[in-house]
């Protein structure tokens, strides 16, 4: 393993961002570590433990801002709850929380048992040179350009798919329900002297019912049904009974 | 050597990169498949004789001349020529992804590495190890990566038949396995909680 | 032949320039020059009794394998030495919107594409594909690109209308796009910025 780089301020993370991904290849590379460290059986995965350690190796690397850690230390936390949770031993179809974590990880195991493989490959290939010696390119453009219609109308194909497509929204002309915010408005005034503005909206009201809500009460108080008080500046608006209205 | 063989050096010789028997057939027009094969087996056992600095090998669908392992150190240490630089451990796995799983999107690589990959994929196809085979018909139609033919040439591979298969490996996992989509994994957590 | 007539021979197959005896001399420590040349004259030797398709020669004070002038013509012939260059996808991609929309600027082509097109639109110039036709009348006046003869010589076609035209095509890429047209229906609809 190599030693971390120097903080990258160029990334404007602040002070103590040291990012290590030369030491190791990503969150499954770190779990499989620690797992490897403690001599664990994969499938036996103590998330409790693993998911501590996760954390604090992620802490100590400084690695905390790197988001494919943070992702991981997520999942293992909440894995970490699922597995505190009282389970129904005798039901069938209990599945064990860390199945698909097992799974992930066994499946990254064996690519990086056939990445290593691919890098002796490699490196017995880079143990035989090929020909160095290239004769000088006669008079350009003497080498056809490979090109087709066919890879053109396949780039066009990218291009378009490619292409932001505009957003079209739909606009739903909604009417504003003015009668049944006047009966609203109406009822409150038969049961109350004084009503406050929110309480004339109603329980969690759109913004169509505030609209209806003001229209209806604008109204009302053309009609002299009531009256709008407001009997301090910035204070919420009194609708009141217009007392020359009895009740009903 | 017959004139067809030593044509045939001739041609590897000045090529820097495997040529198929498709091309070598090219080079003489009354040379059959049968012709071309004889030659380059005489060729083959022509270096293997009388030991050379250099051997015959068929790599990435075709035949190479390229120097034998035990002169590397000695030709490199002279600067005569360099090894091809290490692929990085990230490349490696996003090449093992993409030999096993072709033709597979970016979204899937990253699901398995568990790291963002969109770098190392652009310098891989920088590199021309990978390319674009085609789209995914999933939302957003999202590229599909293949192995380009520079990928076996690189690890030195006949074909892509030569690279371990999952019962040559300790975990063996089915190569082709479905991904489980979201869905599927949001409602394992959702049964596991209840 | 000799392990250091061997070892010659891998790196004189494996430089990209003629060797000096020196320079060859430092391959092995405990080779005299004596000895390499010895091995030289070993290696000519072999390659000249037994005929092969390469030869070493003596150039530029120094010595290189090279393929003997017999096979050139049919070596040429094959095109092996250079891969035939094909274009990147980034360079169809532009290609491909420059053929549909010309004459057309560098920002249509990148507000098409979403990525930037300098690089791109170089190298397409350099290598002849695509041509400057005018400058719009837009702010600053930029250039305007247009395909050149070899675009259509390379794709087999007489004229720019033997391009194909799909319907999906004419939509997407038609030389001005213009907004939707605004009917009944479309009234409905906000473009919203996306």
């Amino acid at each position: 393993m190599t030693a971390p780089e120097a903080p990258t301020s160029a990334l404007g993370a602040g002070p103590g961002f040291v990012v290590q991904f030369d030491a190791f290849s990503g969150p499954l590379d770190l779990l499989l570590h620690l797992l490897r460290e403690e001599r664990i059986e994969i499938a036996e995965i103590p998330i409790a433990r693993i998911a501590d350690q996760f954390l604090g190796a992620i802490h100590e690397l400084g690695l905390d801002q790197a988001a494919d850690y943070l992702d991981m230390a997520s999942r293992l936390l909440r894995l970490k709850v699922q597995m505190l949770l009282p389970r129904r031993t005798e039901e069938d179809g209990w599945e064990d929380p860390r199945a698909e974590l097992v799974r992930r990880l066994l499946e990254y195991q064996q690519i990086r048992e056939i990445a290593v493989w691919m890098g002796r490959a490699a490196e017995r290939r880079a143990e035989r040179f090929a020909r160095g010696y290239l004769p000088p390119l006669p008079e350009l453009p003497a080498v056809p350009l490979t090109l087709d219609v066919m890879d053109m109308l396949q780039a066009v194909e990218r291009v378009i798919a490619g292409m932001p497509t505009p957003v079209l929204h739909r606009v739903i002309a909604r009417p504003l329900d003015i009668e049944t915010a006047t009966r609203r408005v109406e009822q409150l005034l038969d049961e109350h002297e004084q009503i406050g503005w929110l309480q004339a909206l109603g329980p969690r009201p759109t913004i169509v019912d505030v609209l209806s809500t003001l229209l209806a009460v604008l109204e009302l108080a053309r009609r002299g049904v009531l009256r709008l008080v407001q009997p301090a500046a910035f204070v919420p608006m009194v609708i009141a009974r217009d007392s020359a209205r009895p009740a009903a | 050597m017959t004139p067809l063989a030593q044509l045939l050096e001739a041609a590897l010789f000045s090529a820097s990169r495997p040529l198929t028997p498709e091309e070598l057939a090219t080079l003489d027009a009354e040379a059959t498949f049968a012709d071309v094969r004889v030659a380059l087996e005489q060729l083959r056992e022509h270096y293997d004789f009388e030991p050379h600095g250099v051997e015959l090998l068929e790599l990435a669908g075709g035949y190479q001349i390229l120097t034998r392992p035990m002169y590397a150190a000695a030709i490199e240490r002279a600067h005569f020529s360099v090894r091809a630089p290490k692929l990085t451990a990230a490349a490696l796995e996003t090449l093992a992804v993409i030999a096993y799983r072709q033709p597979v999107g970016r979204a899937e690589i990253e699901e398995i590495r568990g790291v963002s990959a969109g770098g190392v994929l652009r310098s891989l196809q920088e590199r021309g190890l990978i390319e674009v085979v085609g789209r995914s018909d999933a939302l957003g139609r999202p590229l599909l990566y293949g192995t380009a033919a520079l990928f076996l040439e690189l690890l030195g591979l006949r074909d892509v038949a030569d690279l371990p298969r999952s019962e040559e490996l300790t975990i063996a996992l089915q190569p082709h396995r479905a991904v489980p989509d979201v869905g599927d994994e949001a409602a394992a957590y959702v049964e596991a909680e209840s």
